[in-house]
């Protein structure tokens, strides 16, 4: 047979470094500046969240009257509240319960996305057709009121917080782990592993979810801030979690009563939960650009 | 096509049927179901005995004396005819009443604040198309990308920031003159101008890649014939598929400006209700709401399919 | 017979972010009134990119040098209002794929008449005339109703024919075609190739045809040049080019295509095809892939070799 | 008489296309022997590519049945399933798209050594060198993921894929249309040489005919979910009975030749909305009446040539 070997690319060793998957994927996530900051910037945060209630000298329940609306100082450094508070404490507390409840509802939505997407995708049929109408209908909802309605019943506790938002925000995610069983199942690289032998269990284990990962750990990236926002949502208009515990959005709330002589005391929780959000949106980005098979190395 | 809108209103109907289900369901789980306290808590008044007769009014006033089956069937009775009953917390109004004078002030925020998206939308990701991969769209794309992530909530803290309190332009507080409305649909507006713009950048993009705007410019067209006829109308018919849910979920999310801002919108009734356990008032408005956002996707797909001449078509020929 | 087209050191090279991409490095050749020239090649030779070329439809990284003398004029000389008179007007194209060069959302018969509305300001009404009439022409029954129909409910074949339609409406003296028939099926492919040789001959169009089958090119045009790696290898009349083919590549290719009933081996060219980044700027662009490579073919240009005054290789074979 | 490798009978795959059916296959049978090649011919739309799914037992059929060296892909149990797996393979049209993404080139030829449980990793590093070896993709490239090569060696990685095995039968989907002709010739006559060297046969899914030609021993022109010829490939070239057939060799450009008249007009129609009777029939320069009412069955006319037209 007549080969030419001389244009291979520039690998002239046979034994190249093994390479995996993921190792492709990081680099194509480096590439993504944006995204690598974010991303130490969000390891930051949950140190910061784990930490830092166990070294600061306060205590989100310590009011000190003697230190009314304090500007940031050496003692404080944020400032204080109207009940003499230490506001770089109360928006650790409110960075905690952030962290909690964006990565509870994310996980409780990925769990409850990926099991009715994944069955109604790979039965398909009339299960298909109930379950979808299900989502349809809980996609055009605005999860926003079904949250409100749970949050009045179940009470207003971190967990019960957690729960209603991902009870009520999976419906996007099983759509799209729905759509991602339906392509990936015709796609003609399942056909050739179909052709090849492999069972329906290998199928899914080796091929649909190794190439499904992206699509949600992207869409994860953006519903973990989109149930912090819903979560502060909540405190702003006060269904969130019980004061005294602060959230970021009853800080918000409370300090936007006191903006017109004290800014700081909004301007702190809302530039602290700005930046948490952008944090995890960029990383969002970032995977996106990773696992587009468009992106060449 | 009428097929279609038959099904649609159809599965709108069901989807109403079982939003008010649930709600019905939640609530009547809901701890401390109990008309005195929950009518008084309501009013913040607590301690006051209830006489016997007075409690039997009240329980009829709700229809709280019937079995829940029963309870559920006069509301959706009665909702099908938008009318929703007294509220605890205002029990000589009507729900019905409170949202025709409240709703308007929720609805008007959220249109103007998707018309003055589309304004500085459609023009700013038509620019950044245009000017795709330069620092002018790589600005777009970052400020769109914030403007989408961060809520209306925290937007209004900065805006309140900048323009009322740094540069005096606006008002902060006050409700009632037209100067009030700037910050709270400046709020709610970037969210949806972060998205219009997204989206047009990239939907024209793409269409400008597309085979038969190559075709149109080697017709011999010019900008006006290619891009403002080919390819902008490409562009447009989907955008409203955008807008429209946009607007549905704008209508809702007044609620936290509302509430920041203090604007007696329904939004913030809704909110108190929820506050308060004023479980007629919370009922009444979530069914209420839901129904407003089917229905303005419902009429953003048939618009839509109005617009393109393949759904129409196909359409016509199936049905 | 005079020239129609001339074209003289073609270059256009893009300048991406990756580096520069010679996608056409120094081509030249002739087009004589009413005949037809092929251009012959694979993927990555610069056929295409050639033409766009001469349309001046290539993105704004796209560097072009050299010389187009159309009519006369050199069109790299021209400006945008200028060369947009002369596209769809002068010199009209097809594409190659027929399924995604119509506006999906826009009727067929406004797409046919845009060329005359554009151009000369003709009346809706005279553009309707001529358009239904070119419709018939091409083989469209019933092109009144037609007219009015969406390129959806077209087939593929029935689509490039209203791609040639509409490219011959304002009667263009040039007529490119890229690929016309690569995504048609054989029996319709032969039926549109016979219909752009009879339209030809009636109305006297000159044609440049882009192709990688050699077949096609060799049964519907009068002069033949060959491109590999951005550059011509070999232009001859068809008549001498398949008397005597004489570049390797050309050669390889004859030997790679599999003719029916022939019952010969094909003996392909080894390697694969040239990653245009990577390519010198001196040296022969076949030379990796050619058999009879000899050193000087890596360091040297191939000179151009003449055969004929119709027949030129460039091959450092034939000094 | 030379074993039979695989035996089609009467297959037929309506797919719904909300409430008519779309008849992809239309009723096809035939039978292959050892170590021949099949070269099946059609337009898009006649319904090849469902064929072959069918024949590798892909997708079940709506009717008729598929059998591999005797025994019946649909009917027979899991362990026997995967066992005749290893027996028949195929190769699609987008080898980049029928590639696993997220696997490296020796990952994507080890998978059905993996699956089937021969061999260790390392016994089969051996065998996958061997393998690219024989179809010619430098062994540097054995830690590359499929989207660093170009579509011929991606093609052949497809092949290799399919051989390790050791197949008696490869169905071949369109492998060359997508590839450019100096690439598509050196594919074609890796073809020739593996079926010279190995008892391989196979079937060659394509819409060119030449290239059919190049490769197959017997032609079948397939037109609308349905065979209207099957021959050997000399006498289906020279004396072609059908119609369609017969246009199709006229169409098929030829170096140095003339453009023909085409004596049929239109395209072929949507597998949705077939015609009635002979499915060639609203194409048809000698259609008759009966071509209308009646769907011509495929006869044998002469030995080893069958057609299914009513002029015959």
């Amino acid at each position: 047979m007549v080969e030419n070997y001389n244009d291979v690319k520039t690998v002239n060793t046979f034994e190249i470094k093994e390479r995996s998957y993921f190792s492709i994927l990081w680099g194509r996530f480096k590439k993504n500046k944006m995204a690598v900051i974010s991303l130490y910037f969000i390891i930051f945060l949950i140190v910061v969240a784990i930490v830092g209630p166990l070294v600061s000298p306060y205590h989100y329940t310590m009011m000190d009257y003697t230190a009314l609306y304090q500007t940031p100082n050496a003692k404080h450094w944020m400032g204080t509240d109207d009940g003499g508070r230490d506001l770089a404490t109360l928006i650790i507390y409110g960075l905690r319960n952030a962290l909690i409840v964006g990565f509870g509802a994310g996980l409780v939505e990925v769990f409850i996305g990926i099991l009715i997407g994944a069955i109604a995708g790979y039965l398909g049929g009339q299960v298909d057709n109930i379950l979808m109408r299900f989502v349809d209908i809980m996609f055009a909802l605005p999860s926003f009121l079904l949250n409100l309605v749970l949050v009045v019943v179940l009470g207003r506790s971190l967990f019960t917080i957690l729960l209603a938002i991902g009870l009520t925000s999976w419906a996007g995610m099983a759509r799209l782990v729905r759509g991602q069983v339906l392509t990936v199942k015709q796609l003609e690289y399942i056909e050739a592993a179909k052709a090849l032998g492999a069972s329906n269990l290998t199928i899914i284990l080796r091929y649909v979810i190794p190439n499904s990962v992206g699509p949600i750990a992207v869409a994860l990236s953006f519903n973990i801030p989109g149930a912090m926002m819903m979560e502060s949502g909540l405190s702003l208009i006060g269904l969130g979690v019980m004061p005294p515990m602060p959230s970021w959005g009853g800080l918000i709330a409370q300090g936007s009563r006191w903006m017109l002589s004290y800014p700081h005391m909004v301007l702190f929780p809302a530039g602290a939960f700005a930046l948490t959000i952008l944090a995890f949106t960029f990383v969002g980005d970032g995977l996106r650009d990773a696992f587009d098979p468009k992106q060449s190395d | 096509m009428l097929k279609y809108v038959v099904k649609r209103i159809g599965f709108i109907i069901i989807a109403l049927f079982f939003v008010s289900l649930i709600t019905f369901i939640l609530i009547k789980s809901a701890p401390g179901n109990y008309v005195e306290t929950e009518r008084l808590l309501s009013q913040n008044v607590t301690d006051v005995t209830v006489p016997p007769e007075v409690k039997a009014a009240w329980e009829k006033a709700y229809h709280l004396d019937k079995p829940a089956w029963q309870q559920f069937l006069i509301f959706i009775a009665n909702a099908a005819r938008f009318e929703f009953g007294p509220s605890f917390q205002y029990p000589s109004t009507t729900i019905e009443k409170i949202i025709m004078r409240t709703f308007p002030i929720s609805f008007r925020l959220a249109v103007m604040a998707i018309g003055l998206a589309l304004i500085i939308g459609i023009p700013l990701g038509i620019i950044a198309a245009f000017k795709k991969d330069t620092i002018v769209d790589r600005i777009a794309i970052l400020l769109s990308m914030i403007g989408t992530s961060l809520p209306n909530y925290v937007m209004a803290v900065f805006l309140i920031y900048i323009l009322a309190l740094e540069l005096h332009l606006v008002p902060s507080i006050g409700w009632g003159e037209p100067k009030h409305y700037v910050l709270p649909v400046l709020s709610l507006a970037i969210g949806p101008i972060g998205s219009i713009t997204r989206y047009m950048r990239a939907s024209l993009v793409e269409t400008l890649n597309r085979e038969y705007i190559r075709v149109a410019w080697a017709k011999g067209g010019g900008f006006r014939e290619v891009v403002l006829k080919h390819a902008l109308r490409n562009s447009l018919i989907p955008l409203i598929t955008v807008v429209g849910p946009q607007l549905a979920y704008l209508t809702v999310g007044t609620v936290f400006v509302e509430n920041l801002f203090n604007i007696p919108g329904l939004g913030k009734f809704y909110a108190t209700a929820a506050i308060y356990r004023d479980y007629p008032m919370v009922m009444g408005t979530t069914v209420f709401f839901a129904t407003i956002v089917m229905l303005t996707n419902f009429i953003v797909d048939i618009i839509y399919g109005i617009l393109d001449p393949r759904i129409r078509k196909r359409s016509m020929m199936e049905g | 017979m005079e020239y129609l087209l001339e074209v003289k050191d073609l270059k256009t090279h893009f300048y991406t972010k990756k580096g520069v991409i010679k996608s056409v490095n120094g081509i030249s050749y002739g087009l004589k009134r009413g005949q037809t020239l092929s251009i012959v090649g694979e993927s990555g030779s610069g056929k295409s990119v050639s033409v766009l070329s001469i349309m001046r439809l290539l993105p704004t990284y796209a560097k072009v040098d050299g010389e187009i003398i159309f009519e006369g004029n050199n069109l790299l000389n021209y400006d945008d209002r200028k060369m947009k008179k002369i596209r769809g007007n002068h010199i009209s194209m097809i594409f190659q794929d027929p399924m995604s060069s119509l506006n999906p959302t826009v009727k067929i018969g406004q797409q046919i008449m845009e060329p005359l509305l554009w151009h000369h300001k003709a009346s809706k009404r005279e553009a309707r005339q001529k358009a239904i009439q070119m419709l018939t022409e091409v083989g469209i029954p019933s092109a009144k109703e037609r007219f009015d129909q969406y390129p959806f409910e077209f087939s593929g074949g029935m689509r490039q024919r209203v791609m040639i339609a509409m490219a011959l409406i304002s009667e263009p003296e040039l007529l490119i075609a890229d690929e016309p028939t690569t995504s048609l099926d054989v029996t319709v492919q032969a039926q549109i190739l016979q219909l752009i040789r009879k339209i030809q001959e009636r109305r006297g169009t000159s044609v440049i045809l882009i192709t990688h089958n050699l077949a096609v090119a060799t049964m519907v045009s009068d002069y033949i040049v060959v491109m590999y790696g951005g550059r011509i290898v070999e232009k001859a009349t068809t008549k001498e080019f398949l008397k005597n083919p004489l570049h390797p590549y050309t050669l390889g290719l004859l030997n790679s295509t599999p003719i029916l009933k022939s019952r010969k081996s094909l003996n392909p060219i080894p390697g694969q095809p040239p990653d245009l980044r990577k390519l010198k700027d001196v040296g022969c662009p076949f030379a990796k892939r050619c058999s009879k490579k000899m050193p000087r073919c890596e360091v040297e240009n191939p000179p151009e070799i003449k055969v004929s005054n119709t027949h030129n290789v460039y091959c450092w074979l034939y000094v | 008489m030379a074993q039979n490798i695989l035996q089609v009978e009467n297959v037929k795959k309506y797919f719904k296309v909300g409430k008519k059916d779309l008849k992809a296959v239309d009723g096809v049978s035939f039978t292959l022997e050892k170590h021949k090649s099949l070269g099946i011919v059609g337009e898009s739309g006649s319904g090849k590519s469902t064929l072959a799914r069918l024949i590798l037992g892909l997708i079940p059929p709506t009717e008729g049945d598929v059998y591999l060296l005797g025994k019946s892909i649909f009917k027979a149990s899991k362990n026997e399933v995967k066992q005749l797996r290893r027996e028949i393979q195929m190769v699609f049209q987008n080898p980049y798209l029928s590639l696993f993404p997220h696997m490296t080139i020796g990952s994507n030829i080890e998978e059905p050594l993996r699956l089937h449980n021969i061999g260790t990793k390392k016994t089969r590093k051996s065998v996958i060198l061997n393998l690219m070896e024989q179809v010619g993709v430098p062994p540097q490239y054995y830690n590359s993921f499929p989207h660093e090569l170009s579509g011929g060696q991606q093609q052949r990685v497809a092949i290799a894929r399919a051989l390790a095995l050791k197949p008696q039968l490869i169905v071949f989907d369109e492998p060359v249309s997508s590839l450019d002709v100096s690439i598509q010739a050196q594919i074609l006559n890796l073809l020739l040489e593996l079926k010279r060297k190995t008892d391989l046969s196979y079937i060659l899914i394509a819409h060119d005919l030449a290239v059919v030609e190049y490769v197959s021993d017997l032609i079948a022109v397939m037109y609308l979910g349905v065979f209207v010829e099957f021959a050997s490939t000399e006498e289906l070239l020279n004396e072609p009975l059908h119609p369609y057939t017969q246009t199709l060799l006229k169409s098929v450009p030829v170096i140095g030749g003339e453009i023909r008249d085409i004596t049929i007009s239109g395209e072929i129609p949507s597998p949705i909305n077939p015609p009635s009777g002979c499915p060639f029939h609203p194409r048809c320069p000698y259609k008759k009446e009966i071509c209308e009412m009646e769907k011509p069955i495929l006869k044998e006319l002469k030995q080893q040539h069958y057609v299914a037209c009513h002029l015959y």
